[in-house]
């Protein structure tokens, strides 16, 4: 069984397994939204993590202080997404039904003093805050290892937990795709939702039906993407950066069979069987032209089908190339992953002449 | 004009003013910038770049001229028709090229396979094991796939093989077709290799190069300039920061942009090189500027370039400071920690990490003031560093009325310079600041009253020796022979000035000051009267004794020992001792005081304090005062750093400057009395010297390296095994001033100068003397001296040594020479190979060793040492080093080389082989050496 | 009368007490909106507001929360500074003395998990802002605002965490700043650097690039603890600061609490 | 209305020049700022040192200069190179595994052969060799500040290696 869920857990695995759970999620928001469904299966999650506590390896790796916010961020996550999601299916059958969402209806549109409801309850989240905060800090002793040795690297040396996303990215790109520009057009991407997004319904109130494009890319992102990695980096990754399931020991002599080949090498040496061209562009020529195919195919193919010429009508020509690209840059991730895992795919492009790898 | 409705100004006067102000905040941003981009430092490293340019287009020059035009056109013309050779091969090398092309293919392809191979085995090397060790039913079917795996990977990479020889063929073929290209290219790389790395380094210094400007251009001037701050971090000297220690940093070189570059030796400063880059600042110095930076020596504020008088420069002279004053605006560093040395003073910075030894190598100004501090016996007084357990510099005075009179003694500490004008007894009186009458008589009563408490303190002495006469012409003959004149000089004895030897006083007036007999012993045997001297004994036989004194009982000064110094004033007397007692006590309290003593207690009494007073004690040991007494002087160990507030300058009009106070000190202590109405009791004491300039700059030079640096243990000079054994013998060596006589390693022999016509006359070189003797017999020797070489009148004298000072004699020869064997001189008897000996036999007469070496052999007349004195007395291998080439060790030795140029003059012994022959003789030698280590001979032991 | 005055009246009517607080017991509308308009601090918040916006199910008082955290940790950080030097012979001691014997030895703790709490608010308050679609008109300037509050909130955590000056500091530090060696054009390990090279010219080295300038030498040295100590302290703090102060303007003149329109 | 006209416009005139000056002076003040914070001169350590004489490697890979000055010294084929101790992936410090006869970075587990070629991992390319070089007294010098990189071809630059 343990054997089955280290197996398993491998983002080969899980990766398609959370697309997959994302997919059902989407589709059956209204079931989950419910307080039924919570409680069934935060029982279940909780079994099953208990269970899993019981395994010595895993137990080392969640209690390890500075991997208690991930725990502590997990969980909020996924009450506070199950909670917005049955806010939202709530308001949704509402909507239906022709009333307003619960937040418009007449009572919560009424005013209310600010002193001394919304001041006391800022005053009672804050202390409350303190108490967690300083319960926090007695049972758990902020980490300190040995002093700074500039010549000797830990195995594995990670970053910060709210980067190990980008970390991860790594093993599928090069530092300035994965560090510089991904994280640049998350950044970008984030400010610029405002003015891609012109729907104008759901604005105040939890709302799925309204907006389940906008829903669906955010949460994409989110979930399965930025949360799933930092999860993937920080329990999953061990000596050398390999993949360790989570009831495995962390052996450091752990090797993992990665022979990783660019595009180029494929074509050339695996594919025509010659020796590779001198000139790089012409080295790369079958690079460039999948990537250049990538986004300009793929654009192309959006703006034919139903939902892309609709939503070139609804968001005009700027916003609507933009989100294209936001959403075919994120795409990479995805689709560099999986070319890694099925042909062993190094480099789309590679250009270390340049330093330019894709 | 009326204003708009709700403005407080017209709008055009609002914009007109903030205009004027923008424009004026884009002025000051500009300046700003100036301000911080124009850096005097980087003019001087444009202008440095000229510079070289001139030196490199002249390097260009040259190697150019050395190539001939022929050659050049032979070179031409080889490489034209190597080029129309490969050409019309071009065909075969391009179907060869495309051949390696393919296989280069090949072999990609193959190694990717081998890197999934590789992978693969790895993992399930590591999945197996695991699987095995703990019993996982699946192990065996890993197994069967890793076996599998590493058959393929093991194909793999046998076809890699197979193919990469494959490669090699066409690839040897390649070069071949283009071999003759190829080496007309490496003929023309030869011939202007060095002449392109030249113009490339030319073409950095061209400052009209736009690369060039972009790279120092303005705000970019960060990427990458090449007019830029240099410098070096030093890790184990720091700046003292008190309390804390920061490491120092040197930026000198970013104006002193060749300092550490050979060809530079003519340019004008700031480009000069450093006179001395063998020692200093060269890589392969022992003192690289990596390392050891500018300041560490030159002090200054090496981390300063922006202004020339914030690092501290200090001017050599006046001129120069004068031309500094134009050039640079210079002005006195103020505020600063560390100001530079003058350049005269350099040396000053070598203390700092030299310390405890006696002399530092290559310093030599810094080791003559120190020579001079020891001569002049300045430790006596003051503590300064390396001399605190010095002897006492001046002569002991506790038996002195058996050796002196006391009139004599009176007029000579009055006014010693008057008896001997080289004294090295300094003057106390007569001097600037107490000439006056009244300070004279007072100067006179204690004078008087110091005399006789000396006389009062003086033990009774009573010398062996009787003076019955001699002969003065013998005498004088005997002090320029035996020795004498090796420390001290000696008047009417013209070889003793050639020397001038300063370690003992200068013999002048004897006849008029000492006692015949007291002489007539201490010449004998000197530690009778005094037991702690250093004066050895020549070994004088009583006649010999009789001549020497007779000689120097014939130096007189008459004129001198002839006046009658001034009786004492019982008043001054008196006003003086009152003028002690009243230091702690009432006026009453002291009169009380002085009126218990007697007469002769008040004399002894006021001869004891002014004793004390002057420090007399210091440098002489004297009856009633206590060996542990307090010297008298400042403490100068850590003068170099005194801040210069502490330095009394008094009225004189001299630019308050450390090293300018110590110069002028060193020169007229009393100076700074000048103008002052001091009362007697308060006057500047420090005795008068009479140094000259040079020797007053020497010794400036050495007290102004007596800081408070406190280098870190990192940074100071730690001596080697070698060198500290070396150390503590130099001690002794340089106390019983061995040097003086004989030249050891190539330093000292000062004797030698009286020896000018034949250097085998005077006292023997000491060449590698560690390797040269055994060590037993050295220390047997320096204990129980006899003579060596009897033919020589010089004499090696016998010194009061003790075991341990023997002993540390015997392991300074030893360490210098890098000998670090103790063996004992050999005892057994010599082993000889069949038809050594008789070989050695005839050598020995062919040779005619016994022509010289003839002592127990068969002539009376020796001209070099026993031979029977060899086996215990010389090494081995010194032997037949001496043998192989005398000449190479003591150029000026009578003894022939008969190797010369290795080769044999008897061809006919032993195949006319240097090397068996110099062996045969060396064993033969040994063998009719005497067994015992003393040297007195044995002549009837003798044979041949 | 004057006797039955209970000493609470009485420090109520003093000109002292009367000078500070300028209106009655928040018991009537009056003194009510009085309290809120009268207070620098308070008066941040409207007088009055929509029930839904003080409803913990609508907002989960996540921004709240951030903006007390980050109070919080601007206290424990300032005593912090008292004790800690940012050299490298000192940090690493200095942050073990912080627990050894100065006393509230919990004050690391309390920043440094306070720290990581900041950062989980901060993202389910934008979170809960994406799900209440609160970005919508009028308030897309303000969603930029939190987005780039965001990133310095990363970068606060960032910073502070070489402070330490342990293995795992400058570790993470190592990773995290080689990334900004691969800056396209301006990191010398980036794409296009090496094209910006004329002759022996290196226009983007390791010694000039943005790494450089980020950690103030070429690698993870003491220079850098220095420019994260006063990046964390200092300058970050600053600009946070002044864009919170923009962040809650914004708020209040977008039309407070968002809500259904 | 000409009169007013011509007004406006040095109105107009004025603003421009205000506003360009003060922006332009804005802009200068914060360009300083920046070059501010790129020091004149850096602290860093050394980047050449003597490595001792030739003869004193052994075939294979040599460790003693990995602490201290980054360096891997490797006698391979006749040849003596100065390998980075510098993953080309993020900088991390690879370990040299004798058994397997290879790098491997501890960060992301880029892996190298012993020439310094990447196999396996993220590493873009191989790792770098500095400048080596032997000094008049024959002893190795190895300089840091001088790259040899292989992807383009610089392994067969004559200061990348010394021939033993």
């Amino acid at each position: 069984m343990k054997e089955l869920v280290n197996t398993l857990s491998d983002p080969k695995y899980s990766f398609t397994g959370v697309i997959i759970g994302f997919y059902l999620f989407m589709k059956y928001y209204r079931t989950i939204g419910t307080v039924k469904f919570f409680i069934s299966s935060m029982i279940i999650i909780l079994g099953v993590f208990i269970w899993m506590m019981q395994d010595p390896n895993f137990h080392a790796i969640i209690v390890w202080p500075d991997n208690v916010p991930i725990v502590i961020l997990l969980f909020a996550v996924i009450f506070f997404t199950w909670f917005s999601i049955y806010k939202a299916a709530i308001n949704d059958a509402r909507i239906e039904g022709g009333e307003t969402p619960v937040e418009g209806s007449v009572e919560n549109r009424e005013k209310v003093w600010t002193w001394p409801n919304l001041v006391y309850t800022e005053l009672m989240a804050g202390t409350l805050c303190v108490v967690i905060l300083v319960i926090w800090s007695i049972f758990l002793k902020a980490p300190l290892e040995e002093p700074a040795n500039p010549t000797w690297a830990p195995n594995p040396a990670k970053a910060p937990w709210y980067f190990l996303g980008l970390q991860e990215m790594l093993v599928y790109f090069d530092p300035w795709m994965a560090g510089v520009v991904l994280p640049g057009l998350i950044i970008v991407g984030l400010i610029a939702i405002p003015y891609i997004d012109t729907n104008p319904k759901g604005n105040g109130y939890y709302t799925m039906a309204e907006r389940k494009v906008a829903m669906g890319g955010f949460l994409f992102g989110w979930l399965a993407l930025w949360v799933y990695l930092i999860i993937i980096g920080t329990f999953l990754r061990g000596p050398n950066w390999t993949f360790y399931g989570p009831f495995e020991v962390w052996d450091f002599h752990k090797v993992v069979a990665e022979a990783n080949v660019n595009l180029s090498e494929f074509f050339w040496i695996k594919g025509l069987g010659i020796s590779m061209p001198s000139n790089i562009f012409l080295r790369e020529i079958v690079g460039l032209i999948v990537t250049t195919g990538y986004y300009v195919g793929l654009t192309l193919l959006c703006n034919r089908s139903q939902l892309g010429s609709s939503l070139m009508k609804s968001l005009g020509k700027i916003r609507y190339y933009l989100l294209i690209l936001l959403l075919l840059t994120m795409g990479l991730l995805p689709v560099k992953m999986y070319l890694r895992w099925l042909f062993n795919l190094k480099y789309l492009v590679a250009m270390p002449e340049f330093e330019f790898n894709l | 004009m009326k204003l708009e409705t709700g403005m407080a100004y017209r709008s055009s006067t609002l914009i007109r003013w903030f205009a004027f102000i923008s424009i004026l905040f884009l002025f000051s941003v500009l300046a700003m910038f100036l301000d911080d981009y124009i850096r005097p430092w980087k003019g001087w490293q444009i202008k440095s770049l000229a510079v070289k340019r001139e030196k490199l287009k002249k390097d260009i020059e040259a190697k150019l001229g050395k190539i001939s035009p022929e050659k050049l056109a032979e070179l031409e013309n080889s490489f034209e028709s190597a080029k129309d050779l490969v050409e019309e091969r071009q065909e075969s090398i391009r179907k060869l090229e495309g051949e390696i092309n393919t296989i280069s293919g090949q072999i990609h392809g193959a190694k990717l396979e081998l890197s999934v191979y590789n992978g693969r085995v790895a993992e399930l090397t590591f999945r197996w094991e695991h699987a095995h060790a703990h019993g996982d039913p699946r192990a065996p079917k890993l197994k069967k796939k890793l076996d599998h795996n590493r058959v393929l990977f093991a194909a793999t990479k046998e076809k890699i093989k197979e193919l990469e020889a494959s490669k090699k063929g066409p690839l040897a073929k390649v070069s071949e077709l283009k071999a003759e290209l190829i080496a007309a290219e490496k003929e023309q790389q030869k011939l202007f290799g060095q002449v392109e790395l030249l113009k490339g380094a030319l073409a950095k210094t061209d400052i009209s190069n736009p690369v060039w400007i972009l790279r120092n251009a303005p705000f970019i001037d960060w990427l990458d300039p090449t007019i830029k701050v240099e410098q070096v971090v030093l890790d184990h000297i720091t700046d003292d920061r008190y309390f804390r220690h920061v490491p120092k940093v040197d930026r000198c070189m970013t104006c002193h942009t060749f300092i550490d570059q050979k060809g530079f030796e003519d340019q004008p400063n700031p480009f000069k090189t450093h006179p001395n880059l063998d020692l200093m600042v060269g890589l392969a110095s022992p003192h690289p500027m990596k390392s050891f930076g500018c300041t560490s020596c030159h002090g200054g504020e090496g981390h300063r370039i922006n202004d020339f008088n914030a690092a501290a420069h200090t001017p050599q002279n006046l001129g120069q400071q004068k031309s500094w004053e134009k050039d640079y605006h210079w002005h006195a560093p103020h505020k600063v920690p560390e100001v530079m040395n003058r350049l005269q003073y350099t040396e000053a910075g070598c203390y700092k990490c030299h310390k405890g030894v006696e002399m530092i190598p290559m310093a030599h100004k810094y080791n003559r003031g120190k020579e001079l501090i020891k001569d002049y016996g300045c430790y006596a007084c003051h503590v300064i560093p390396e001399f605190e357990e010095k002897r006492k510099p001046g002569p002991p005075l506790n038996k002195l009325a058996s050796k002196l009179e006391k009139n004599w003694v009176k007029n000579w500490i009055w006014n010693p310079f008057g008896f001997n004008s080289k004294s090295r007894m300094p003057s106390f009186f007569r001097q600037s600041n107490n000439s006056k009458p009244e300070f004279e008589n007072k100067n006179i009563a204690e004078v008087n009253a110091m005399a006789e408490y000396l006389w009062d303190q003086s033990e009774e002495y009573r010398p062996f020796g009787r003076y019955k006469g001699g002969n003065v012409a013998k005498g004088k003959e005997l002090i320029s022979s035996v020795g004498c004149i090796s420390c001290h000089q000696v008047e009417g004895i013209e070889a003793s000035q050639k020397v001038g030897a300063k370690k003992a006083p200068y013999l002048t007036g004897t006849g008029s000051k000492v006692d015949p007999h007291w002489l007539v012993s201490w010449v004998q045997r000197p530690s009778h009267y005094a037991p702690e001297t250093i004066m050895p004994s020549f070994r004088l036989t009583s006649r010999e004794a009789q001549d020497v004194t007779a000689y120097l009982l014939s130096l007189k000064n008459d004129s001198f020992s002839a006046k009658t110094f001034a009786p004492l004033d019982k008043g001054v007397r008196d006003d003086l001792l009152l003028e002690y007692f009243m230091a702690f006590d009432t006026k009453g309290q002291a009169r009380g005081k002085l009126a218990v003593l007697s007469d002769r207690e008040k004399t002894l009494e006021l001869g004891k304090r002014s004793l004390g007073k002057y420090g007399c004690y210091s440098c002489h040991s004297i009856g009633g005062f206590a060996p542990g007494r307090a010297p008298i002087g400042p403490n100068l160990s850590t003068e170099g750093s005194k801040p210069i507030h502490q330095f009394g300058f008094g009225h004189e009009k001299i630019p308050h400057e450390r090293d300018t106070w110590i110069f002028h000190h060193l020169k007229n202590p009393r100076r700074w009395d000048k103008g002052q109405d001091k009362p007697f009791k308060d006057l500047s004491r420090m005795p008068m010297y009479y140094l000259s300039d040079d020797e007053a700059q020497a010794m400036t030079l050495t007290i102004l390296g007596y800081t408070t640096h406190r280098v870190p243990e990192k940074g100071i000079k730690r001596l080697d095994a070698n060198e500290a054994y070396a150390e503590k013998g130099l001690k002794h060596v340089a106390k019983y001033n061995c040097t003086s006589c004989h030249k050891i390693d190539g330093v000292g022999g000062d004797i030698l100068a009286a020896y000018e016509d034949d250097e085998n006359e005077g006292p023997p070189w000491l060449v590698d003397q560690g390797h040269r003797v055994h060590s037993d017999w050295l220390y047997h020797f320096l204990g129980n001296v006899y003579p060596i070489r009897p033919w020589l009148k010089v004499r090696m004298p016998s010194f009061k040594l003790t075991d341990r000072e023997k002993n540390e004699i015997t392991a300074y020869f030893q360490a210098k020479a890098h000998e670090h064997s103790f063996r004992p001189s050999p005892s057994a008897p010599v082993e000889w190979e069949p038809g050594e000996r008789r070989a050695a036999l005839k050598l020995f007469d062919a040779l005619a060793c016994a022509s010289c070496h003839t002592t127990g052999f068969n002539r009376d007349d020796p001209m070099a040492p026993a031979l029977q004195m060899t086996k215990r007395r010389l090494r081995s291998s010194w032997i037949e080093k001496w043998l192989a080439n005398p000449q190479a060790i003591l150029p000026h030795t009578t003894m022939p080389n008969f190797w010369e140029d290795g080769e044999a003059q008897e061809p006919d012994i032993l195949g006319g082989d240097p090397k068996k022959q110099i062996t045969a003789l060396r064993k033969y030698l040994q063998e009719i050496g005497h067994d015992q280590i003393h040297g007195e001979l044995n002549r009837s032991s003798t044979s041949r | 009368m004057a006797k039955k005055q209970s000493l609470a009246q009485y420090v109520a009517n003093t000109q002292v007490w009367k000078s500070i607080f300028r209106h009655g017991p928040p018991n009537n509308a009056r003194n009510r909106a009085a309290v809120i308009a009268g207070n620098v601090f308070l008066h941040l918040h409207p007088i009055k507001l929509k029930r839904s916006g003080v409803q913990l199910g609508y907002t989960w008082c996540m921004g709240g929360l951030t903006f007390f955290v980050f109070l919080s940790l601007t206290v424990t950080g300032v005593l912090l500074m008292f004790y800690y030097r940012p050299t490298a012979e000192y940090a690493f001691n200095d942050i073990i003395a912080l627990r050894e014997h100065v006393p509230l030895g919990i004050m690391r703790e309390l920043h440094r998990w306070g720290a990581h709490l900041m950062v989980i608010t901060v993202w389910l308050h934008m979170f809960r802002v994406f799900m209440t679609g609160s970005y919508k008109p009028p308030r897309e300037f303000n969603w930029g605002v939190g987005v780039v509050l965001l990133v310095l909130t990363l970068l606060l955590s960032f910073t502070g965490y070489l402070l330490p000056w342990d293995q795992l500091a400058i570790w993470a530090i190592a990773v995290g700043s080689n990334m900004a060696k691969a800056t396209p054009f301006l990191g010398h390990g980036g794409p296009g650097a090496n094209l910006a090279q004329i002759g022996d010219f290196v226009m983007v080295s390791d010694k000039n690039d943005v790494r450089y300038q980020l950690l103030g030498g070429r690698f993870v040295g003491e220079p850098a603890l220095l420019r994260f100590y006063i990046l964390h302290c200092v300058f970050i703090p600053l600009v946070v600061g002044l864009l919170i102060a923009v962040h809650f303007w914004r708020v209040r003149k977008d039309g407070g609490i968002s809500a259904p329109l | 209305m000409h009169k007013h006209g011509l007004h406006r416009r040095a109105f107009f005139g004025w603003l421009t020049v205000g506003w360009v000056a003060f922006s332009a002076a804005l802009g200068g003040f914060l360009s300083l700022v920046f070059r501010y914070t790129y020091p004149n001169v850096n602290f860093d350590p050394e980047m050449d040192f003597i490595a001792g004489n030739p003869d004193d490697y052994d075939e294979g890979v040599d460790e003693r200069w990995k602490n201290g000055y980054g360096v891997w010294i490797i006698k391979q084929e006749g040849k003596l190179v100065a390998l980075s101790n510098i993953c080309t992936h993020l900088g991390c410090i690879p370990n040299w595994l004798p058994a397997e006869l290879k790098f491997k970075c501890p960060c992301h587990g880029s892996g190298y052969y012993m020439n310094g070629v990447n196999f396996e991992g993220p590493a873009p390319r191989p790792l770098e060799r500095y400048k080596i070089s032997l000094n008049s007294e024959g002893r190795v010098v190895v300089d840091k500040t001088k790259i040899f990189r292989y992807e383009k071809g610089q392994w067969d630059h004559p200061d990348s290696f010394i021939e033993v």
